[in-house]
Order: C-alpha cells, then structure tokens, then sequence
C-alpha cells in the first residue's frame, strides 16, 4: 500500500489498455471488465479514506519519483483535505457511470477504453502535485472527453465536442503559460510544493510588462480553470456540452470535470498566490454573483430538460464562487472574521462536493426519461406524476435537492457560502439570495410542467424506473441526505487543509500590510 | 581576371538576371530558362573558388554535379511542361495554378 | 589583351543574360541563352577548368538549350518565330532583385577572402577523373541513378495520356 | 445531554412524525389500511405527550420555566453550528396547539380522504409537516428554525398539490412554494446580518448581545429585524406576499385546517413572538403597519367571496394580520393569545367546512352532478337543520372569531386591540392602526356571519341534492365536537378565573412577555400597563363593533331588509375590487411575473443567440478567417493588401504595383527574395 495513489491513477489506465485488447463484439465482457476496474479503484479510494489522516492538513502518502531530471520534473502524488473528497467523489461517480453507459450500444470498446482514460486523467489532476504532472493529465482528460462527446453524444455532437475542446484548450493554454511563468520564477522546478513555499518571495516585486507578475499569473491560471467552472464569459460551452453529451458524460462533466475548475482555483491560485487573492476576491464574488443570477434567469427560460440542468450548474458554482471569495475575510483588513472564513471556503469546497452529486443525480434522471420518450422538452410531458410514481419522488428528491432544501446537503453547503461571504461583500451576497428564489423557481416550475397535471395520453405506457437506474441514483440520494443531515463527517475531513489554507491567506495579508 | 572578384560580380550579376527572370516570366519555359542561369552563376562561382583555392578540383566536381542535375531538371521540367500543356494548352504558370483550383 | 578578352566574355555572357530574361520573345531568349552558355565557358576557361568548359558546351548547348528549343516548339503552335510572352511584377522584381544584387556585391566586395596560389595544371581531367571514381563514388552513383530516374520519368511524363 | 422528561418528549414529539413519513412513504402502499393507523398512531402519541408537558407546565405553574439541549452540528473551529432545542412555556404550548390541530386532522381524514389514490402519501405528507413544524416551535436557533421552516414550505407545497392532476392545484403548489421562498430570502438575509455582528446563531447569545448594544444597533438592527420579519410575512401570508394563501385552498380541507389556518401559516407570529426580543422600535411600527393593511384588506376581500374555503382563507390572512398588528404594538403575547384561540376556532371552521363540502360532494355525486362547484355558497342554505353537530359547532367558532364574550376570541382580540389603542395613544402618529384594527374586526364579524347565513340558514338553494345531504360520521364530527368546545372562554382561564370578560388565567400567567432586548425600548411592564388603560375602551369598543358587523349580517342574509345586490351596485367598483381581491395577482402577473420571465427569456436569448452565437463563435469565426487569411498569404503567395502594404514602404515600386496581376507562384519567390532582403537589412543595420 505504499504506491497507493499510483494505484488510483494506473488501474484505469491498465483497464483501458486491457479494455482496447478485449473482442469487438463481447460488449458485456466489456462493461463488467470497466466495471471491475472502477469498482476495484473506488474500493482503493474508499481504502485511502480510512487510512487517512484528517487531523493533518498537509499532504499524504505522498510518492515522488525522479522523471526528467534536466527539467527538474518529477512524478509527484499527494493527498489532502482538499482532494481526498474528490477522489472519493471521481471513483464513485465513474463507478456509477459505467452503470448509466451500460445501454450505450455503439462502439462498445471504444467507449470504455476513452472512459477509464478519463477516469485516469481526472483523478491524476487531483493528485498530482507536480505542474507538469498536472498538465499532462489535464490534457489527457481533454481528449477522451472530446471523442466521448463527439462519438457517442446527441445531433449537434460535432460542434459541442469541437467547442468544448476549443474552449478547454484556450483555458489551458493560458494555464500553461502560468505555469511556465512559476516555473521560471521560482527557480525552475514543476513542484508545486516548492512553488508553494517559494513563490510569495519569488514573485514579490516582479513585473511583467509593468504589471505585477503574480497578478499576471494569477490571472492566466483562473482564467484556464474558470473556463472548466465554468465562471461567467466562459460558460457556453457548458449547456452544449452536457446537452449533446450521452447521460454518463453529463454526469461525469457535471460531477467531477466542473469541480476541477474550483479544486484548480484553490490548489494553485490560493495556494501559490494568497497575497492576490485579496485583489481578485472581489472580483470572485461578483463573477459568483453574476453566474448565480445569469445561471438562474437562463434555467428560467429553458425548455430542453438537460439544458435547464446544465445552466442550474452554472449557477450553483456561483456559490461555490462566492464562498471562495470569502476567504478574504480572514484578512487582518477584514478584521480577521475567521468564522467568514472558514465558513466561505469549507463551503464553497463543500457545495462542489454536493453539486458534484445532487447534478449527477439530476443528470441520470433526465437521462431516464430520455431514454422512454426520447425528447426531453420539458412542456412534451405532463402528469408523469401518475404513471411512474417512484421516478417521480426520486426526481423530486434531486430537484429539492437542487433547489437548496434543508435537509439535503446542498443547503449546508449553500448557506456556509452565503454566510461566509457575507460580512465582505454584503451587497453581492444579498442580490445573490436572488438565487435561492430562482433555484426554486426553475426546479418547482419545470417538475410541474413534466409530472403534474393530466397525464399526457403519448405516455401511458410509459415504464417505470427500473433497477439498474434505481442503483445508480441511490446511492447519490443517500449521501445527498446524508450530509444534509449530518455534514460532520465531510466537514471534518476538509477542516485541517481549509485552516491550512485560510492561515495562509490570512498570514499573507498581516505580512503584506506591513 | 586575377581576382576572384570579379568572378563573383559577374556570377552574383548572372544569379540576379536569372532570378528577375524566374520571378517576372510567365511562360515556364522562359522560366526554366532564369533557373539555368541560376545554375549557371552557382557553378561559375564553384569553379572560381576552386581555381582561388590552390586549383582544388573539389569544386570542379561540384559543377559536374550541378550540371547534372541541370540537366535531369531541364528534362523532368520540359517534360511536366508539355504535359500541362498537353492537358490545359497553356504553359502560363498562373494559368496552370489557377485552373487548379 | 587577356584581361580585355576576359572583359569582352564577360559582357557578352552578362548582356546575353539580360537579354534572356528582358526580350518578350521565347525563341530570341533561347538564342541568347545560347550566347550566355558560351561566355560562361569561356570564363571557366579563364579559370583553368578546361574539362569544366567542355561539358558546359556539350550538355547546355548540346543537350539542354536543344531541350528548351523543343520544349518552345512542342508547347506554342509556331505560325512564326515570334513567339511572345508577357512578363509580370518586373518593377517590383527588378527593384528587388537591384537590391539583391547590391548587396551581394557589398557582401563580396567586403568579404575577406582567403586565397592560396597555385600553378595552372596541365588538365584537370584526369584528375577529376580519379577523384570521381575514389572519393566521390557514391555521388557520382547517386546522381547518375538520379540522371537514369529523370529520364525515365521526363520519358513517362511526356508520354501523353496514349 | 438528554436526562429529563422535558427534553426527551419534545425530542419524541418532533421526531416520532418523521418516523412515520419515513415508514409511509416506503412501505405506506404494503401495510394494512396503506399504513393510516402508523400516522394516526404516532400522532396521537405525540400528543398524549405534549399533553403530559402541559400539564407538567401546568403543575410546577412557573413562569420562567425553561429547558434546553443541543448538539454539535457543524464545527469548523472558529465557525460553528449547534442545533438544539429550548423547551419554555410558549414551546409548550404551541406544541399542544400542533399535536392536538394535527391529531385531528388526522383523524378528521381518515374518513375525509377515504379512498384517495395517494392515501398513504397524504398521510407520509402530514407526518412530515408535523415534523418540521415541531422543528419550527422547539428551535432554539436561526438555523434550525430556518431549516424547518423551509421543510414547512416543501411539506405544504407537496399537500397543496396532492391532487396535482388539476392544473390549479399544481400551479397553487408552485405559487405557496416561491412566494414563501421570497419571504425565506428577507429570513436569511436577516440571519446573516444577525450572525455577521453577533458571531451567533442561538437566541440566548444573539439576545444577550443586542441588549449589550454594541455589536449591532440601529439601523442594521432594524434591517436585520425586518429581514427575519420577512420570513413571517411569507409564512404567515401578510401583505405583500398573502396571495398564496388562498390559492393554498385548493389542497385537501383538513390540510387547510391544519396547515393554512391554525398551525403552519401561525409560524410566522410564533417566529415574531419568539424573536420579539430583536426588534427595534422603527422595525416594530413597519411590522404593525403592515399587519394592519393585511388584516383589513383580507377582511375586505373576504366580504365577496362566494367559495366558502376562500372566506376562511381571507378570514385566516385578516386574523394573522391581526395578530401581526399585535406583535408590532408590543403586545406580543397577546399576538400569541389570538395564535392559540384561532388555532381551535378556525381548524374548527375548516373541518366544519370541510364537513359540508363532504356532504355537497356526495350529494352531488348522488345527483350525478360533476359540474357544480361544492364549495360554492351559492349553493348552499338550509343546511342547519340536516347537519346539526356542524352547525351548532361552526356557530361556536363563528362567534369566536366574532369577538362576542363567552368565546375565547372575545378575550384574544379584545388583547390585541387594547395593545393597539395603548399603542396609538402613546403615538398618536398612528391613530390608523386601532382604526383599521376596529374595522377590521367589525367586516370579521359580519362576513363570518354572512358565511353561516348563506350555509345553513335560509331556503335550499339547490333542492335536487338537498335530500342528499347528511351529517358526516363520527370521524369527522368528533373533532368538530372537540375543537367547537375548545372556543369557549372557560379553557383559557383556568384555573383561577371564571369571568368570561377577564383575560386572567393560566396563559396571562404562564406566557409572560419579555423585555425586548434592544436598549431603549419599552418594558414589558410600561406596555402592559398602558394596555391597561386603554382596556375598557377597547373592550366596549370591540363589542360594539362585533355588534354592528352581525347587526349588519343578519339584516342583509338573514332578514334581507338590505339587499346584497343594490348594495354592491351602489359601491359598484369596490365591490369588484374585493371581489377581484384587489387584482393582486393580476398586477402581480402583469408587472412582476411576467417581466421577470421576459427577463429570463431575454437573457438566455443573449446567453445562447447572442453572446455563445456571435461573440464566443464570433471569436472562433475570426481566427479562422484570421487562419484563412494567412493561408492565402501562404499558399497563394500575397494578397492584394500586403502587396499595396509593401507600395507604400517602398515608394519607388509605387508606379509599378500597377503591373502586378495577382501571380502565383512567383509572387511568393519574389517575397521570399524580398524577405531575405529585409533579413539582410536588419542583420546588417
């Protein structure tokens, strides 16, 4: 158990190549092979939970290994508060999502092998620890990701793929050449640890072309990871996506791809740059803001059921996009609120958490009903209410989970965010309650159309959920309610890395204002 | 004609005639032509530093060489020339390029 | 009287050359191509490279310029021997072409050659010769695989669509 | 943590409902009976022990009686969260009021919703409102009241909107859903204000801290009041956001009784009662001005409505408003004296009402009637004589809500409006709030009677069912019976008071008001005394007014010495607008729904059609045309432009640019030549 983290990178990669090597035509062998594999990391993921440590808020089982030494590039995995969640998370939903694909009928081979390399790269993105490590699996997550899209999703497929790609490369384009910028500054080394340490001094005082270089990369960075958020200008690739996405896809971009954005955020642009954080907070929350109240109003007027889930996405990151912002507050300027603090930011990595499950469940269920009637105009239902009832009170769940009730983890998640943020940016928080209204309205409005009122005759003999899709949204449901219920057991395992966090966010600015 | 000067002058003088020529002609024969003086400079200049070199008959190979190839392009040339003409009946490069497209 | 020789061939294969790429009409540049091909044999006379001067006769003259010749005559329906072609670009050719040239002559003019003297051999075609069968083998093989390649090809080529 | 009896039977009566949700809703369909005696059975439970602390409250009769308990929820180090939950006398009460309103709906609906499709839902459904509405009364902190109170708003929603095949009760479901969520947002704003000053989120500190005066005063204090006020406007359906209320109708009649008359929408004065403590004098006067309008314009729109649940509907939003107006004018136990009173008569009026809709219902159903409206008035007189025990009880809960001594509203109201005088004469700025107190109170007494005349007195309206019509089974009427009885005067003064024009008793006892917390304001003993003073006025004032309204009702439906219609002729657009309720929600349709749908359509419009299709593909349009571009000047050689671009640098080619055609290949050679020239000249200077 030593390689542990390696383990959790390479079993997908083994099980691609092992999949790509498996007959053309035994597509069942092919789907329990994809679904051993990612049960057997999930088993690994949930095995490094218990092992580990939740009272250190640094880094564990770390590994590193010498890789081009010339470069100074290393292979480095670690595991913190930070990212144990979305491991935990990234096996689960792939684990899950083998399940969702599990009536994809075309190319059955093909599908699997590019899904358990996505599997890899995303769960490389969140434990590597060395910049170029980190790029690598950024890049790989990119193309099975466009092919996955592009072969297997809806009849725009073309375009979202070649969209979404085009976007995601801009973003990671511009990340490069952050990264590249650290590199040299800090002494050429890709190791984020080091960078870490070593770039409040290596960049204090540096300019770029008159600006500040910290300020430069900062933005360059948040700008790559806003895209995949996705923060507000960059979000049209999002509902295109998920829309022409086949369902696993969808549950997986919503789940897992949207949350590196945020992980990305804090891992890199908190981590290596606190001191601008205090410059772009307020930008943050404003962009927060403006992704609740857009997200919101363009969920109001949607009519294509998966559309309508993809802007709610849009528009529960602006939460997370405040709590972020709260941070801030932990500032001697600020008065040093620790309690805004800790609340905005374990909130904002906890909504990401919810969000990654509540929108898989609401993904999968969309994707249900699609699969019966093969449109998903939410005003070509009605009354489905009486036909299936337990679809109907599963999709209620997720919807008032969507929509921030308490008792579903989603309200914890969302109040910290909210209560965070509020003692720094009073006004952008109160315009964004706003956004309770609209979840409410979007979600309550849309159920309405679909399963109330008379049935509609094109659908009395619609089929009831059945099994399978029943397994794969339980689970999510529970833990939905779960840390509604009782938010303990997460909060507790993020405490340590968020006070690492906010610590040194909050030591930069006495340090700063010196 | 004891310095290789003047070798040189009246060869950069040869390459720059042939490359006005390969430049402003459009009949790709009179084209042909410029890449012959082309040629033609390149060689002079070959065996001028060879004979300025201590009569070093490296150079003079080089020439062979180039004649060579002089002569397999002109007769690959022509031949691509008739050819298009054969197909297009124009040897007008810009003919030729345009009806390509 | 040697210097003045030179000078003549010299102007003759210069203004021949100009008159090559000037003159509109196809069969006069094939004939001061001619002119050129000659001047520049003679200066390779002027610099001892005999053999040089004689292949430079055999295959331009004899081989190449009769290939052109063809070439104009297979390619124009040739009611006279005026056989006209426009030029294009030749303001902005020549000037750029002007500017090249002017600075490929500041470049050789400048350029500080290294020279070591040497006595007029009395041939140099038997020594080209050993050379081509000793050091430059493979070339000399390469190229006349290339030469026998050409050939084939310009033959298949030309050949038509029969 | 948990040791006594007080917190562990609180803690049972919140959580015994849940139980019975959660087995329902798996398992409802299975059981024997779809699982009714399992909600019936933990209800009824419920309230044996809220029975039981009654009476304990009643025994040890102590006035600051209090018990607590709570729980670690969320601990981040600085930031915290503990829920837990305070039992005082007012928790007590109310506790009593919802298990026992709720134990008989549940029983009221045993025959009520006999045979429903969703029959174990409904019943999973009420378990879950009691819960959380136990939740609400047994807070002793923001967030849990918060929480709870938003699972109130899912329970009603999901009860509303029962029979959700009918397209207006699907729309009522959605309508309470957001407009109680509006009201949430003032709610959690004010929590946030609230907590951002004092770093608190359980009452006693936040008390303790405001009476400190330092970490949050005046305006801020005024706003946070009035944010968490908004969370009560929403709940309990005052002006401006009322109009869900009678939309809420359309839901089954007991869960009217239970939730839209007696318990739920009462949340929002109990919320104000119990964070009386915070509000600031400015916050107070907003709040009863605002109780105020709602109490006298639901009364005005209640006096020409014809569907009888939608008088009681407007009946319950002006009683709220009045106990609104009571909270406002400092006298809030007073405000908590009307919740507990109403609480019986009005559940009382809904079952009654519901007991006659019962029996049109079958009636029409014998009749093979399915067009006509049962709810409607119109329809119906005469019933007194076939429906006895409806009859008799509505009668008592009518001159309850009246105000007519004996009954316990009398005493109630009387309360309320003695606190408004007191009010207005120590502030003579707001003589309107005992105006429109006194007015309200005389249309209250008049409509109510209007309902009971046009009901059971009077000829059949429609003879062909009236044979039809019975007096609904004990399930039904034992309730009726119950609550009816619970409108006289003689339960609230127990035990040391049998003067039915006296409030003494064990709630003026028990409930004590506190002082608020904000420094400055008045005691609780200043404001009890001047309500004092202006008692006897506003009792003979009441009675007078009570007088009137039923003088008025009987002469217009009983006699029909005045006749309706010439009245509301005479007052022809008055009478529209209350009949139109005022075109809250047409104007609220007109200038706010659909504005904001056209708002949302018009920015997804620019999300999509614009910004995604025009500038995002816009950019992906220009590099590939940028491509294209340098495409050309690559294969193609140059473009006209870069050949004009380099005419003008040079400008001895200037004159020939002209003899340029746009050439192919060669025109590429010559840039080559070119750029090694420019190459040259830069490596040169």
């Amino acid at each position: 158990m030593e390689n542990i983290l390696s383990l959790l990178i390479w079993i997908p990669i083994l099980g691609a190549i092992v999949v790509a090597f498996l007959p053309r035509d035994k597509d069942n062998l092919i789907r329990y092979t994809s679904a051993a594999v990612t049960g057997l990391q999930f088993i690994i993921a949930i095995v490094l939970w218990r092992k580990f440590d939740p009272s250190d808020g640094s880094m564990q089982f770390m590994e590193r290994y010498e890789w081009i030494p010339s470069l100074n590039i290393s292979y480095i995995l670690g595991v913190d508060g930070l990212s144990l969640p979305m491991v935990l998370l990234t096996g689960m939903l792939f684990f899950i999502g083998v399940f969702v694909s599990w009536n994809i009928k075309k190319a059955v081979k093909g599908y699997f092998s590019l899904y358990l390399l996505l599997d890899a790269g995303v769960v490389g993105v969140f434990l590597s620890l060395d910049f170029f490590l980190f790029y690598i699996f950024w890049e790989v997550m990119l193309l099975p990701m466009y092919f996955l899209i592009g072969m297997w999703g809806g009849p725009q497929r073309e375009y979202a793929a070649i969209k979404f790609f085009l976007y995601t490369l801009f973003g990671s384009v511009l990340m490069l050449i952050g990264i590249l910028g650290l590199y040299f500054t800090c002494g050429k080394t890709f190791d984020i640890l080091l960078i870490m340490e070593r770039a409040p001094e290596a960049l204090n005082g540096v300019l770029w072309w008159g600006m500040s270089a910290a300020k430069v990369i900062w933005v360059l960075v948040f700008i790559g990871f806003a895209i995949k958020v996705p923060v507000f200008p960059f979000h049209t690739w999002l509902p295109l996506a998920h829309v022409e996405a086949p369902t696993a896809i969808s549950v997986l971009l919503a789940g897992i791809l949207l949350k590196l954005g945020v992980y990305g955020i804090i891992r890199v642009n908190y981590g290596i740059m606190p001191n601008e954080v205090y410059w772009f907070a307020g930008g943050l929350a404003f962009l927060g803001l403006v992704n609740v109240i857009w997200g919101g109003l363009c969920a109001l007027a949607q009519t294509d059921l998966k559309k309508l889930v993809a802007y709610s996405s849009i528009n529960h990151m602006g939460y997370s996009l405040l709590g972020m912002a709260a941070v801030v507050a932990a500032g001697a300027m600020n008065g040093g609120d620790l309690k805004a603090a800790q609340a905005g930011l374990s909130g904002a990595v906890f909504q990401m958490f919810n969000h990654g499950t509540i929108s898989a469940m609401l993904f999968i269920l969309v994707g249900v009903v699609y699969e019966r009637a093969h449109h998903r105009d939410i005003d070509g239902f009605g009354g489905l209410a009486s036909k299936m009832p337990v679809y109907t009170g599963i999709t209620a769940l997720a919807f008032f989970a969507g929509l921030g009730l308490p008792g579903f983890s989603g309200f914890v998640s969302e109040a910290m965010c909210f209560i965070g943020a509020f003692p720094v940016f009073r006004t952008i928080v109160i315009l964004s309650t706003i956004g309770i209204l609209l979840n409410a309205a979007y979600f309550l409005w849309a159920f309405q159309r679909v399963f109330f009122g008379k049935l509609n005759e094109k659908y009395k003999d619609m089929e009831e959920i059945n099994g399978l899709e029943l397994f794969t949204v339980i689970p999510l449901a529970v833990i939905t309610l779960f840390f509604g219920i009782y938010p303990g057991p997460y909060l507790d395992l993020i405490k340590a890395t968020m006070d690492q966090i906010i610590e040194k966010v909050a030591f930069v600015a006495t340090y700063a204002s010196l | 004609m004891d310095s290789i000067n003047s070798y040189l002058f009246i060869s950069s003088m040869l390459f720059c005639l042939g490359l006005f020529g390969v430049i402003t002609r459009r009949n790709a024969i009179a084209v042909l032509m410029g890449v012959e003086l082309i040629l033609n400079a390149a060689n002079i200049n070959f065996v001028a530093f060879s004979k300025f070199n201590g009569m070093n008959i490296d150079g003079h190979i080089f020439s062979l060489m180039v004649i060579v190839l002089a002569a397999a392009e002109a007769a690959v040339a022509l031949a691509i020339i008739i050819n298009i003409y054969n197909n297009m009946n124009t040897i007008n490069i810009d003919d030729a390029a345009e009806l390509k497209r | 009287m040697a210097d003045l020789v030179f000078w003549i061939i010299a102007a003759v294969t210069i203004m021949s050359a100009a008159f090559v790429v000037l003159n509109n009409q196809l069969i006069y540049s094939a004939v001061a191509l001619l002119f050129t091909l000659f001047g520049v044999a003679g200066l390779y006379v002027f610099l001892w490279a005999d053999f040089i001067a004689g292949i430079q006769i055999l295959v331009y003259v004899g081989g190449i310029l009769v290939l052109v010749i063809f070439g104009i005559m297979l390619t124009n329906k040739i009611k006279s021997v005026r056989i006209s072609h426009k030029s294009m670009q030749q303001g902005v050719g020549g000037v750029v072409t002007f500017w090249f040239f002017i600075f490929l002559f500041i470049a050789l003019t400048k350029a500080p050659w290294a020279f070591s003297d040497a006595v007029e051999p009395v041939g140099t075609v038997r020594e080209i010769g050993v050379l081509l069968l000793t050091d430059f083998l493979l070339p000399f093989e390469i190229i006349s695989l290339l030469l026998l390649g050409a050939l084939i090809g310009a033959a298949v080529l030309s050949r038509g669509e029969s | 943590m948990i040791e006594s009896p007080m917190i562990t039977f609180p803690l049972l009566i919140l959580f015994l409902p849940l139980i019975s949700f959660v087995i329902l809703i798996f398992f409802g369909k299975k059981l024997p009976r779809q699982g009714d005696w399992v909600a019936v059975g933990s209800i009824v439970t419920t309230f044996i022990l809220a029975v039981y602390l009654f009476v304990q409250m009643l025994t040890s009769y102590d006035a600051n009686f209090s018990h607590g308990a709570s729980l670690s929820w969320i601990d981040m180090g600085a930031f915290k969260i503990d829920l837990g939950i305070l039992v005082d006398n007012l928790t007590i009460v109310m506790l009593l009021i919802v298990t026992l309103v709720s134990s008989c709906t549940h029983i009221f609906s045993l025959e009520y919703m006999k045979g429903d499709v969703r029959y174990n839902r409904y019943y999973a459904y009420l378990g879950l409102f009691t819960f959380s509405m136990n939740g609400i009364v047994l807070a002793d902190n923001l967030i849990s009241m918060y929480m709870s109170w938003e699972l109130v708003g899912v329970s009603s929603y999901l009860l509303i909107g029962h029979w959700f095949e009918k397209d207006s009760a699907a729309n009522a479901s959605k309508k309470a859903f957001l407009t109680n969520r509006v009201g949430d947002i003032g709610f959690f704003i004010g929590i946030m204000l609230l907590y951002s000053a004092v770093g608190a989120f359980t009452f006693a500190p936040i008390f303790d801290s405001i009476s400190g005066g330092e970490a949050i005063a005046g305006m801020t204090l005024t706003l946070a009041g009035l944010g968490i006020f908004m969370g009560a406007v929403g709940k309990s359906s005052q002006f401006p956001l009322h109009i869900w209320l009678p939309d809420a109708m359309e839901g089954p009649t007991p869960v009217s009784a239970l939730m839209h008359a007696a318990t739920m929408v009462a949340a929002g004065v109990y919320m104000c009662v119990r964070l009386f403590p915070i509000f600031t004098a400015d916050a107070l006067t907003v709040i009863a001005y605002i109780g105020a309008i709602t109490a006298i314009l639901a009364a005005l729109t209640a006096i020409t409505q014809n569907d009888i649940k939608k008088v009681l509907a407007y009946s319950t939003v002006s009683q709220l408003g009045f106990m609104v107006l009571a909270v406002g004018t400092g006298v809030y136990t007073a405000a908590f004296f009307h919740l507990l009173t109403h609480a019986m008569f009005k559940a009382n009026l809904f079952y009654c009402s519901g007991s006659v809709i019962h029996s049109m219902h079958h009636a029409l159903h014998e009749a093979h009637d399915h067009d006509t409206d049962p709810q409607d008035m119109r329809n119906m007189g005469g019933f007194r004589e076939k429906m006895p025990i409806t009859y008799y009880s509505m009668l008592i809960s009518t001159l309850a809500i009246a105000g007519v001594p004996l009954f316990s509203g009398f005493l109630s109201k009387d309360a309320i409006l003695a606190g408004t005088l007191a009010f207005a004469q120590q502030n003579p700025v707001h003589f309107l709030l005992p105006l429109l107190g006194f007015s309200a109170a005389a249309i209250t007494a008049f409509y109510m009677f209007r309902l009971i005349f046009m009901t059971f007195h009077g000829k059949p309206n429609m003879k062909n069912i009236f044979k039809d019509i019975h007096e609904s089974p004990k399930e039904m009427t034992g309730p009726i019976v119950l609550l009816g009885a619970l409108s006289f005067f003689i339960f609230y003064t127990l035990p040391s008071n049998f003067n039915p024009i006296k409030d003494k008793g064990w709630f003026k006892d028990l409930i004590v008001p506190r002082n608020s917390a904000v420094p400055g304001s008045l005691t609780a003993n200043e404001i009890a005394e001047y309500a004092h003073y202006a008692h006897y006025l506003a009792m003979g004032l009441s009675l007078f007014v009570a007088a009137a309204g039923i003088l008025l009702a009987v002469l217009m439906y009983q006699r029909q010495s005045i006749s309706s219609e010439k009245l509301s002729n005479k007052f022809g657009f008055l009478y529209h607008w209350s009949y139109n309720k005022f075109y809250f929600d047409e104007n609220y349709n007109r200038y706010l729904y659909q504005p904001f749908l056209r708002l949302a359509n018009s920015i997804s419009w620019l999300d999509w059609e614009f910004y995604d299709k025009y500038f995002i593909n816009g950019f992906g349009k220009l590099t590939k045309s940028f491509s294209k571009i340098s495409g050309k000047f690559d294969y193609d050689g140059i473009d006209q432009g870069l050949v004009d671009g380099f005419g003008r640098v040079s400008s001895v080619s200037g004159n020939f640019l002209r003899n340029i055609q746009t050439g192919r290949l060669q025109n590429y050679l010559l840039f080559v030549v070119a750029g090694i020239l420019v190459i040259i000249i830069a490596q040169a200077f």
